[in-house]
């Protein structure tokens, strides 16, 4: 029972991780490989920080999202795939089948900054939950069928019971509740992550062509701090 | 005293010694620069001064008070302590947030506040970048920002970690001055550095760790008398020293003036 | 080796130039100083000898600016793999992280270049005797202190054998023992024809190793030529670089008549310690008259 | 947090090729899910995991290591599924308003286990493992040198961040900052992760200079210093455990199409 299913997502869903990453890394420069890793070590320390303060968030997905702006949707999906990979080698092998919510995060941010949807505060807040749609969606065949819905904290996994007792199929319950945490997750994650831009030295950003060619960030970002 | 440390021993879990029974105390408005190889204690001691360290035995005292007992926090009103690197604290969106934060935690009142951060800012030369971003300065001007967040505070004490590493001639004689005026109001100031010539032009006193024990611990000149004794060898002498040391000269000389005057007197005594 | 023709370069995010009308030639074998103040442009002049300033950081230069012959604006510096090293400031970020001891990191450039594995042995183990790491070999890289750390940074630079040593503070993290070891291994480099760029806060071994010295300020090269010449010039506090103490004890020896006049400033304390003696012996004999 | 916690001590185990010990991990993680008996999961468990963990000695480490994760997920199901699946005719027990379902237990068994199984095999893995050693070898299989570069870097990065977040919670602290009760805490939140993460983000200029000046991303074929230690023997049974893997999947497929 639940065994095709299971089998399936678990299966997929990493070959489709591992062909994301190696296709996108490859044509990554050095730069933004150098990010890489600094983007996964920010989503593992935010994503401790939340779990420990019992906060009913994740925000482990910053440093997917800012490599995501900064560096595109291939990048961002090679950080999110990864990312799953290295806490997958740390702290929980539970991480590994998640990998292809972790890529889609870092590729739908891409995409939506390319789009420009992070050039003003109101439409980046709404990227957030667009990416929190996403990701939502795609993970729930994993809670549902790979960990029978043990959702990763205590409160995602009383919400998706309450869901099941009302009567929803497995998958419908699990994707119900990434409806309802995502977007605003994510929505927090895209704001905090646009305050770490701010903090970047002015000339940074200037280390990331797609900024450059896409006008992926405000104006006033790009302009001669002194006059 | 203002600061008194007494047999203090400090042992690592993994059983290294770092400190081998220090004793020390330090006087109100004493300068005093702490210098040793790495590996000496050096930065263990420095924890024990802000009561991040437990002392494995002995006892350290500021204000009369056990620092261990106090603790960080509890010191942060005696003590203020500039890390090496500046980046290890700058958060706020422009240096002068920066620069009031820590009188906004300690507590002062609105006009004390606003008066430290100003003085601050003018003593280290910061007046026109107050409304910056601290992260967009150079590393000097960020070295200056963690200097300046500290000194608002206006703790009795001040401890500088490594104050002249990467710092240019403008931001070392704009510290100098500092150590100078800081000197004049009375504060306490300790530096800990490898920097021999910066030592000898601005402190009056120098503590020489070694294997986590005092190898020397009075005036600069007389420190250097001993020059065969490894604790000095092992260090760069001041540029002045060694120039004396060459012309046959007894007794060291540490400053260019120092020097300058040593040289008048050899010439006038007829030879 | 180096060759920049009226070369200018300004940051995407700056107002001002940060390199202006910048001619240099520095031939095969040279230790070239360059010293100047914070925000003179000594960083953006590494960056740009080593081809990482502008094609990893962005902004527009203008006139030219080679390395062994090749144009700097088409050559990105991958393609100066092997031709530049460049030691940064901060030994920790030069780490490059995905090595977990000390010698899989020094290897970590030759193994990227193809080095045969036994040439690869080799080297990493001739640079661990040069700069006195052996005994630190198998260590993380990240639990050595930060002096080790900046000897390991030059150390990964000297084992791709570069023609051309741009270094950026290289001893501000070590003590004598530890700047003795860097400065005797630029000298060993010297001899063997490469060439060196060396920039300093600090001029006592500069003047001492140091071909020559430029001295930048605002961008533009102010002052070059031989270290005692360059290092005694009345204006160098005004380019916001510290005199040597021995240059200073001179001029104002001078001022009391305990230099000689036609004698040039010291740069060095063997100059000095010169100096002073026979101004002391000229003084004792007119006193003794 | 630390680079993965490996055991000092040394064992056949821990002298066997990386590769093989990851084949072996995913071999085992798609058999569980693949085969549909309920208890098989155990089965395999005891039969091909618990004796490599034992042959290892690492028993005293892997069990707390693998409890402490695994329990909590273990119960959460139960729960769940114990009382809410879906679709269900047998009722166990009733306790107050709620039903205790046979299928939801048999599904939360069943789904227990095969995490069991996918845990168990990977911190195998990575207690008798060197990251090094796992990375050089699959480098040397051919696997991209950028995406091994992520992946070590990462594991190095994340320990030296959290001794210097050390750092900066001390520099904050001796600012004043309180940092005790939720409110500190929260407060405290922007001066700690503020330095920590924008130090880290802009040291990644300098290391990719670094990278770089030293060659990274050159199209050359790389050389290794470090050579992984391979036998036929272990080519062979990663041949066959990957010939296992698909007999698996396909039979799970078959079963799917029937």
């Amino acid at each position: 029972m639940g065994g095709p299913a299971a089998l399936l997502a678990l299966c997929g869903y990493t070959l489709g991780a591992m062909l994301t990453v190696s296709g996108a890394v490859a044509g990554l420069p050095t730069t933004t490989v150098a990010l890489l890793p600094v983007a996964i070590t920010i989503n593992i320390v935010m994503g401790k920080i939340v779990y420990f303060s019992g906060l009913p968030l994740q925000l482990d997905s910053i440093g997917t999202v800012l490599v995501g702006v900064l560096a595109g949707p291939a990048a961002g999906a090679a950080t999110g795939a990864l990312a799953s990979i290295v806490v997958g080698m740390t702290i929980t092998p539970g991480a590994l089948p998640y990998a292809v919510t972790a890529a889609l995060i870092g590729f739908v941010a891409g995409t939506l900054a390319r789009a420009g949807w992070f050039r003003r505060v109101p439409t980046a807040l709404l990227a957030g939950g667009v990416i929190g749609v996403f990701a939502g969606v795609v993970s729930a065949p994993i809670t549902a069928f790979v960990f029978g819905n043990a959702g990763g904290t205590v409160g995602q996994s009383a919400v998706i019971a309450t869901f099941q007792a009302y009567g929803n199929s497995m998958l419908k319950a699990a994707s119900l509740q990434g409806l309802v945490a995502d977007p605003l997750d994510k929505a927090l994650t895209v704001a905090l992550a646009l305050t770490l831009l701010a903090g970047l030295p002015s000339g940074y950003v200037h280390r990331f062509p797609f900024v450059q060619q896409h006008r992926v960030l405000a104006v006033h970002r790009l302009v001669p701090r002194r006059t | 005293m203002v600061l008194r440390i007494d047999s203090l021993i400090h042992r690592y879990p993994n059983g290294t010694t770092a400190l081998a029974g220090v004793s020390l105390a330090v006087r109100a408005g004493e300068r005093v620069a702490v210098m040793g190889p790495n590996g000496a204690g050096k930065s263990t001691l420095a924890r024990h001064l802000i009561g991040i360290a437990r002392p494995t035995s002995g006892t350290v005292e500021v204000d009369g008070r056990d620092a261990a007992r106090l603790g960080i926090a509890g010191l942060a009103r005696s003590v203020g302590f500039v890390f090496q690197n500046p980046d290890d604290q700058l958060h706020a969106t422009t240096v002068a947030k920066e620069v009031g934060f820590g009188p906004r935690n300690l507590g002062f009142p609105a006009d004390r506040r606003t008066a430290l951060t100003t003085w601050a800012l003018r003593v280290t030369g910061l007046t026109a970048e107050a409304d910056s971003h601290p992260r967009h300065l150079s590393f000097g001007e960020r070295k200056r920002v963690a200097l300046a967040s500290v000194l608002a505070m206006d703790t009795p004490v001040i401890v500088l970690d490594e104050p002249t590493t990467g710092q240019d001639h403008r931001s070392i004689t704009l510290l100098e001055e500092l150590i100078g005026d800081l000197h004049k109001k009375g504060k306490t100031i300790i530096a800990i550095t490898h920097d021999t010539d910066f030592c000898a032009e601005n402190f009056d006193r120098i503590v020489v760790l070694a294997d986590g024990r005092v190898r020397w611990d009075g005036p600069v000149e007389r420190w250097l008398e001993g020059a065969q004794d490894p604790s000095v060898s092992a260090f760069e002498q001041p540029q002045m020293t060694r120039l004396g040391r060459r012309l046959g000269w007894p007794a060291p000389v540490v400053t260019v003036d120092g020097f300058l005057d040593r040289l008048t007197d050899h010439a006038e005594t007829t030879g | 080796m180096i060759e920049f023709r009226d070369f200018s370069l300004t940051y995407p995010t700056g107002s001002r130039p940060a390199l202006r009308e910048i001619d240099l030639v520095v031939p095969r074998g040279q230790i070239c100083a360059v010293v100047g103040a914070e925000g003179a442009g000594k960083t953006t002049l590494a960056g740009v000898i080593s081809g990482v300033v502008p094609h990893m950081t962005g902004g527009n230069p203008r006139g030219s600016a080679r390395v062994g012959g090749r144009l700097l604006a088409e050559t990105p510096p991958s393609e100066l793999v092997g031709e530049v090293g460049l030691v940064m400031q901060n030994p920790f970020n030069q780490l490059s992280g995905a090595r977990f001891s000390l010698r899989e990191e020094l290897a970590f450039g030759l193994e990227n270049l193809g080095v045969d594995r036994a040439e690869m042995i080799r080297r990493v183990e001739a640079v661990m005797a040069d700069l006195g790491l052996t005994a630190l070999a198998g260590l993380s890289p990240y639990e050595v202190s930060g002096g080790q750390q900046q000897l390991l940074a030059i150390g990964s630079a000297l084992v791709m054998r570069p023609a051309v040593m741009v270094l950026d503070e290289p001893t501000s993290q070590l003590d004598s023992v530890g700047a003795g070891l860097v400065f005797d291994a630029l000298e060993t480099l010297r001899a063997r024809g490469v060439t060196v760029v060396l920039f300093e806060q600090r001029l006592e071994r500069p003047a001492r190793y140091a071909d020559r010295v430029l001295v930048l300020d605002e961008g533009r090269i102010v002052a070059d030529g031989p270290p005692a010449d360059v290092l005694t010039d009345p204006r160098l506090a005004e380019w916001g670089v510290a005199p040597l103490r021995y240059t200073t004890a001179a001029r104002r020896a001078a001022e009391r008549g305990l230099w000689e006049a036609d004698r040039p400033l010291p740069v060095t304390l063997e100059a000095a310690a010169d100096g002073f003696a026979a101004a002391l012996k000229s003084a004792r004999t007119a006193g003794g008259l | 947090m630390g680079v993965s916690p490996r055991s000092a001590d040394d064992s056949p185990v821990h002298r066997l090729n990386p590769l093989t010990k990851l084949v072996f991990a995913v071999t085992v993680t798609v058999s569980a899910f693949a085969l549909t008996m309920t208890w098989w999961p155990l089965l395999l468990f005891c039969a091909a995991v618990l004796p490599m963990v034992i042959a290892s000695g690492t028993l005293r480490k892997f069990f707390p290591m693998l409890l402490a994760l695994w329990v909590p997920i273990a119960l959460t199901v139960y729960v769940i599924q114990g009382f809410f699946y879906p679709e269900t005719s047998r009722v166990v027990a009733e306790i107050g308003p709620l039903e205790l379902k046979y299928e939801g237990l048999v599904f939360a068994t069943q789904t227990a286990l095969r995490i069991m199984v996918l845990m168990g095999g990977f911190f195998l893995l990575l207690l008798t493992t060197r990251p090094g050693a796992l990375m050089s070898a699959m480098t040397q299989r051919g696997m991209s040198p950028k995406t091994v570069y992520v992946v070590s870097a990462a594991l190095q990065i994340a320990p030296a961040l959290a001794g210097r977040a050390q750092g900066i919670l001390h520099a904050q602290q001796a600012r004043g900052l309180p940092v005790k009760g939720l409110r500190g805490r929260v407060r405290a939140l922007v001066p700690m992760a503020g330095p920590l993460i924008l130090g880290a983000l802009t040291d990644v200029g300098d290391r990719a200079v670094a990278m770089e000046t030293r060659g990274f991303g050159t199209s050359r074929r790389p050389t290794f210093l470090t050579e992984v230690p391979d036998t036929a023997a272990q080519r062979v049974a990663r041949t066959v455990m990957g010939l296992c893997a698909l007999t698996a999947v396909v039979a799970n497929v078959f079963g799917v199409l029937r």
